[in-house]
């Protein structure tokens, strides 16, 4: 009995070393990279290199539109170290997979900002992943750049937001709508947070611009029957479709709406969210002729984007397109990087207080960061989609507008945030 | 003698398909009751509807004195009938034991069941019905690997562990030996001093030795009642079933 | 308008019931739970893809041909990787439905990742052929061509199934097979070769769907997700094992889902079909056409 | 029995003092694996017990979760709306909002609710005797219907950003580290508390029902036992584990979206399961720690390669170990008996 009795607990024990081994042993190595890392790391920034994380989907559902971020912010950290890098020192980028799972965005933050103390991070796509970030970024005062356009509200002094708010994209196409197409809008939009927030302020605005909504809907996420949405349509003909989809829905529906005879002849169809790239996955054909806003295009004339557009191009393939986020992206990390210049050092109290004001010539045109919210000051630009996949501008604001995340400098929209 | 079982005019309809046509039976305690006829007579689909596993169409099934035509299948089981299927249903991943353990009379609600325990009483009961059984020293071994003969008698143990008052029995001694067919034939009598029994058979040898009262059934319908011997003296009997013996038997297989 | 709806609605079952039609079979008939269904689509759209751009490359004359080759090639192609699934994996889990379930599920991670891998993340742009764009135009309402096509298409490939299952010999070793494997096997009839070869239709018919939805929908690596719960809500709802109530499923699901769109959002529309569904399976659990048999198992 | 029962209590005992072993950052990983393991104890009760297979247990994690983080929120945001609410136009905290700033009522709905949920369904589900792969289609039913909901309600549930952006629970800050490993802890201790339960009730009469129910549900009716009671009993009981589990997982992670509780979360856990042995409690708990732990490595440094192991390994593990983890070390240790048996036999040999 007691032989057996002995060799069945080995084995029990040798079970349970198997399943905690594997983290011991691996938190060993960490324990043991992370004083190296911390020598290193008070080291490196007087050493050669300094870290910055880069943190965006790799797999999953949003790879699809983050990959070509992680490359435009890989890009421009190698034209830095081409020119010799930071304060004397190359930049290391560290890129981590969000996975598409907010979760994971907040575990791989946490990771980059105790583990391998990047000075700052890049990343993000969706408002959710942004969300889930924050808390880390603020709980640990780490740094963080997020790209995309999103729908405002928000402002932490941890982050540093190089995408479009609500008044550098929505407020302005809205107004140039009523002014060149019509009074009578329908909202159509994924239903998510972005589109449920872009037209509660397009309906307050419409309101006081004189415009009516006669009609607004929301699709669930991969939705691709647009049938009676498009029936809906018809039937109240509306002047525009302020279209707030994202993702394979756009497909879904530009498709049966080309079908359903409606061309933007009839309705002027203004998209936020469909960009260079998205435009591939569509068909331009069934696109051509609607209208999207955005503050970059691929074929901005700036003399920074014909260097920008051939960079990417040439490193990454001559089938690959710019566009918005990945130009807000590349500009995000040559802001860091003046902003650290400015202030010479790579702390994150003294970068933060640089930034404020620093202006910067991106492919965009000047760009300029408003300390207060930490926002950048854009020029707003309206574009037609073009048969070969591009836009051509219609409209621009003529120079960068000011950031306004809770749109306080606009009567109308009081009572959207107290 | 009050009736253990009565079914009045009972009805069974698969879309469209009369199974059972207005059947009516009555069982007395202590009572061996013998079921015949041909393949598709009904008298499957009637043991269904008396455990509850068919409803009937139309009809009642009574009890003692309570209706249990309605009745869920678990209830009427509670009540005091068992059942025992075709082919051996046992559980093959618990062992001789434990299927034993779930058949044993017991307070068969969840809330009990919970703080359920084996008590040394219900041990003793279990160790005496295996032991009746000859499974007693295979108590530990997993059901599923019983020979196809053990299982049979397993799960004629717990049926009987049951104490039911009315055993249902279809075809028990398909695929026995001679030597296993006596030993269910003694033993059928035997439980009979405890409850009545219902036993659908085809092996006409088997019946001819065991019965004492038989019903015929052809067609949805009851044809006749009485001893083997009157019963084959019947000439509805002789015209549908027992005359055509010959041919017709033999191709059901019996 | 009423029209214009109803003729949504009918648009919308024909799409419900191309997606569940080889499901019907898969699943419907020999009772493998396929959850690599979605997949086959996928399959069947980038087989499209792949058509078209040869087309495009080659024959840039008759380009708008493309989808006149795409539709049979799709269901070879779906056909060829169902029957190679059913030899390989799903015959040793005939008996194992939730294990069959699992597995498949394994297998449309696989196929999609390797759709990831060979045409990458983003979508993939198919240009429907020319000639079918456009509508008529009739009572004040526009009926696409596409959406009379997928309509034409769908009712052709019942018909077509119908004739097959019934009339010819294949057709009705398959029903013998489904209805009792062991008394088909009794009579000669190679039951794992009827197995193999039903599979292998129920892919097709997959791809086909595949191939039909690029008019109409996107095409990347994860639109399988789209479908499949929808698809199998529909042969569930429909009743396992009668194509005829598939079809009654599809258009049900169809028209209800599109007109309670109409009066409220697409969001409740989806919530209140599906909550529908699940109330009714609960009232008839064994769908819409069922038959009641001895057996209870 | 007994030597088994110390190796649990090393197990358990390694796991509780890993707050000195691992890293702060370590740690954080493990003590969601940890709640992710109750769930997985919950889904070996169904499945490998019972033989229900729930495609839907992301929802009974994220109510369960979702209640604890309409607490952690309310107390967030100090007395004002939540942010989320004040930009969706909400004026005034929804009634239902209203009793979750009581953490006690919070913990309290984040077992009630998945429970309740898990009861109503699975008593229409069990009692029209729907079983098999058409429930699993039904659960995964369910999880559209909620999933769409949660998102389409935005104004009440932050859609898909989900609720993030906690500070405090009773008062103690989330991000000390000091809460963190006490949150670990109690995350530990119900874990082997769940364990603990789990295995009385298997090893008890219920288990042997839930066993028969799974192998021949027709017959355990024919002995008497009403298996629906036993079924949703089991059901809902799971439902509440999972429950727990996501109240944890909030308090240790810090956010909850509709996107947890999708499809592909929920068929996840089951996989989990699976590879570590649905049969077995603690081979469900083994195979959430290290499926996840593998999921964390491997997707970060081949996140292509990932996917296409996750899919083998469903195949692999369905067609050539179905059980798992645990099965092979069952068999392990049958080898070892064996051989050990076979020298017993040949030392009695010699003696006699």
């Amino acid at each position: 009995m007691k032989p057996k009795f002995m060799r069945k607990l080995w084995l029990l024990f040798c079970i349970s070393v198997f399943a905690l081994g594997g983290c011991a042993a691996s938190s060993a190595v960490d324990q043991a990279k992370n004083e190296n890392k911390k020598d290193s790391s008070s080291a490196s920034k007087e050493g050669d290199t300094v870290k910055v994380g880069i943190l965006h989907s790799l797999s999953g559902t949003m790879a699809i539109s983050e990959v070509s971020l992680r490359d435009a912010e890989l890009m421009a950290i190698e034209q830095i170290n081409a020119s010799g890098g930071l304060l004397g020192k190359k930049i290391e980028p560290v890129v981590e997979d969000g996975a598409s799972d907010w979760p994971t965005f907040a575990e791989k933050a946490k990771k980059l900002l105790q583990k391998d103390r990047v000075a700052t991070i890049f990343g993000g796509w969706t408002s959710a992943s942004r969300k889930a970030m924050l808390p880390v970024v603020e709980q640990n005062n780490g740094l963080l750049w997020y790209p995309v356009q999103y729908e405002g509200m928000e402002s932490s002094p941890n982050i540093f937001y190089t995408g479009a708010t609500t008044n550098q994209q929505i407020v302005p196409a809205v107004s140039w709508l009523l002014k060149n197409r019509g009074k009578t809008f329908f909202l159509l939009g994924s239903d998510y947070v972005f589109p449920r927030t872009a037209n509660k302020i397009i309906k307050a605005q419409l309101k006081d611009e004189g415009g009516q909504v006669i009609g607004e809907e929301y699709t669930p996420l991969g939705h691709t029957d647009y049938s009676t949405i498009i029936s809906k349509i018809k039937q109240v003909k509306p002047a525009v479709v302020f279209n707030t989809l994202n993702g394979d829905s756009n497909v879904a529906f530009f498709k049966q709406l080309k079908d359903a005879g409606i061309t933007p002849k009839d309705v002027t169809v203004m998209s936020v969210s469909i960009a260079e790239e998205e435009i591939r996955g569509i068909g331009p054909d069934v696109l051509a002729g609607h209208l999207a806003v955005w503050n970059y295009f691929q074929t901005t004339d700036t003399p920074e984007n014909k260097a920008f557009v051939q960079k990417y191009k040439q490193k990454y393939g001559q089938d690959r397109v710019t566009d918005d986020p990945i130009e807000a992206a590349y500009t995000a990390v040559h802001l860091w990087a003046e902003a650290v210049k400015k202030a010479g050092s790579f702390d994150v109290d003294q970068v933060k207080k640089a930034a404020a004001g620093l202006e910067y010539k991106a492919p965009e045109g000047t760009v300029k960061i408003d300390g207060e919210t930490q926002h950048l000051w854009k020029t707003v630009r309206i574009g037609e989609i073009q048969a070969d996949g591009q836009f051509k501008e219609l409209w621009n604001s003529g120079q960068p507008v000011k950031p306004d995340p809770y749109l306080k400098s606009y009567p109308w929209a009081k009572g959207l945030s107290e | 003698m009050k009736p253990v079982l009565m079914c009045r005019d009972v009805i069974v309809d698969f879309d469209g398909f009369r199974a059972l046509q207005g059947v009516d039976l009555t069982v007395y305690p202590h009572e061996v009751r013998f079921l015949i006829g041909p393949n598709g007579a009904g008298k499957t689909t009637l043991l269904d509807v008396i455990c509850g596993r068919t409803r009937a169409t139309d009809g009642r099934v009574m009890f003692f004195s309570h209706d249990i035509t309605k009745q869920p299948e678990y209830e009427i089981v509670q009540m005091g009938i068992a059942r025992k299927f075709q082919s051996p249903s046992i559980f093959p991943f618990l062992t001789v034991w434990e299927n034993m353990e779930l058949a044993i009379r017991q307070d068969r609600r969840l809330r009990s069941v919970l703080r359920a325990k084996r008590t040394e009483k219900e041990e003793e009961i279990m160790a005496a019905q295996l032991e009746r059984m000859g499974l007693l020293d295979e108590r530990h071994r997993l059901a599923g690997t019983l020979s196809h003969g053990q299982k049979q008698w397993l799960e004629i143990g717990m049926q009987l562990i049951q104490r039911p008052q009315l055993l249902l029995l279809d075809e028990p001694i398909a695929g026995m030996s001679a030597a296993e067919r006596e030993r269910t034939g003694e033993w059928l009598h035997e439980i009979a001093e405890h409850c009545a029994v219902i036993i659908v058979e085809h092996d006409m040898d088997f019946v001819r030795r065991y019965s004492k009262q038989v019903t015929v059934m052809h067609e949805g319908k009851v044809l006749c009642e009485g001893s083997i011997d009157e019963v084959q003296q019947n000439e509805q009997v002789i015209d549908v079933y027992l005359g055509r013996r010959k041919n017709a038997c033999y191709v059901s297989g019996m | 308008m009423f029209i214009d709806q109803l003729f949504n609605g009918l648009s919308h079952g024909s799409i419900l019931l191309l997606i569940a039609i080889g499901l019907a079979i898969t699943f419907g008939l020999m009772g493998v739970i396929n959850m690599a269904h979605g997949e086959l689509m996928m399959v069947g759209a980038y087989t499209t893809y792949v058509t078209q751009q040869w087309f495009a490359n080659d024959m840039p004359h008759s380009a708008g041909l493309y989808f006149v080759v795409a539709i049979p090639l799709s269901f070879l192609i779906a056909a060829l990787l169902g029957w190679g699934l059913e030899k390989s994996l799903i015959r040793h889990l005939y008996r194992r439905p939730l294990d069959s379930l699992l597995a498949t599920w394994g297998i449309s991670l696989i196929l999609q990742q390797t759709a990831r891998l060979i045409f990458g993340a983003p979508n993939v742009a198919v240009v429907p052929p020319s000639w079918l764009d456009g509508g008529i135009r009739l009572f004040g309402a526009v009926f696409p061509y596409k959406r009379l096509f997928i309509l034409c298409l769908v009712l052709a490939i019942v018909f077509f199934l119908y004739l097959y299952l019934m009339k010819t010999r294949a057709g009705r070793r398959i029903q013998a097979v489904t209805m009792n494997r062991s008394m088909a096997a009794c009579l000669g009839i190679a039951t794992q070769k009827v197995d193999a070869y039903s599979f292998a239709i129920g892919s097709g018919l997959a791809g086909v769907a595949g191939c039909a939805l690029t008019l109409l929908g996107p095409i990347g690596p994860t639109i399988g997700t789209y479908y499949i719960v929808d698809a199998f809500m529909v042969v569930i709802l429909g009743g396992v094992g009668k194509l005829a109530g598939t079809l009654l499923g599809a258009f049900g699901i169809g028209l209800i889902s599109t007109f309670v769109e109409y009066s409220t959002s697409a969001t409740m529309a989806k919530v209140i079909v599906f909550v529908l569904i699940i109330a009714f399976l609960q009232w008839k659990p064994s769908g819409l056409l069922n038959v009641r048999t001895r057996s209870l198992d | 029995m007994v030597n088994q029962r110390w190796g649990y209590w090393l197990f358990f005992a390694a796991l509780f003092l890993a707050p000195f072993y691992l890293t702060e950052f370590r740690l954080s990983l493990l003590g969601k694996f940890l709640c992710l393991a109750i769930v997985a104890v919950g889904i070996s009760l169904i499945w490998g017990y019972t033989g229900i297979l729930s495609l839907g247990h992301g929802v009974y994690f994220g109510l369960g979760a979702y209640c604890m983080a309409m607490y952690l929120k309310l107390e967030a945001s100090r007395g004002h709306l939540p942010d989320f609410m004040e930009w969706s136009g909400v004026r005034e905290l929804p009634w239902f909002w209203k009793p979750f700033s009581y953490p006690m009522v919070a913990i309290a709905a984040a077992i009630a609710l998945p429970t309740l949920l898990a009861a109503l369904l699975s008593y229409f589900t069990f009692k029209n005797r729907i079983k098999g792969v058409y429930f699993s289609l039904l659960s995964q039913a369910v999880v559209v219907v909620l999933v769409t909901l949660f998102i389409g309600k935005q104004e009440w549930t932050g859609g898909t950003n989900g609720l993030t952006n906690f500070s405090t629970v009773f008062g103690f800050s989330l991000s000390s580290p000091l809460t963190q490993i006490v949150l670990y802890w109690l995350t530990t201790i119900c874990l082997a508390l769940i364990f603990v339960a789990a295995r009385r009730l298997t090893s008890g009469r219920l288990g042997k029902v839930l066993i028969a129910i799974r192998d021949a549900e027709n017959r355990v009716r024919f002995l008497g036992f009403n298996p629906t009671v036993y079924k949703v009993f089991v059901y809902s009981l799971s439902a509440a584990f999972a429950g727990v589990a996501g109240a944890l997982f909030v308090l240790q992670v810090g956010l909850i979206s509709p996107e947890m509780m999708g499809i592909i979360p929920s068929i996840e856990m089951v996989l989990w399961v699976a590879v570590g042995g649905r049969h077995s409690l603690m081979g469900a708990i083994v195979g959430a720690i290290v499926m996840n732990t593998a999921k964390s490595f491997l997707s970060e440094n081949y996140p292509d390669l990932w996917l296409l192991l996750l899919g083998a390994l469903f195949v692999v593990v369905v067609l050539f170990v179905p059980k798992g983890l645990a099965g092979i070390y069952e068999s392990l240790v049958a080898v070892r008996i064996k051989a050990k048996r076979g020298h017993e036999r040949e030392a009695r040999v010699d003696v006699s």
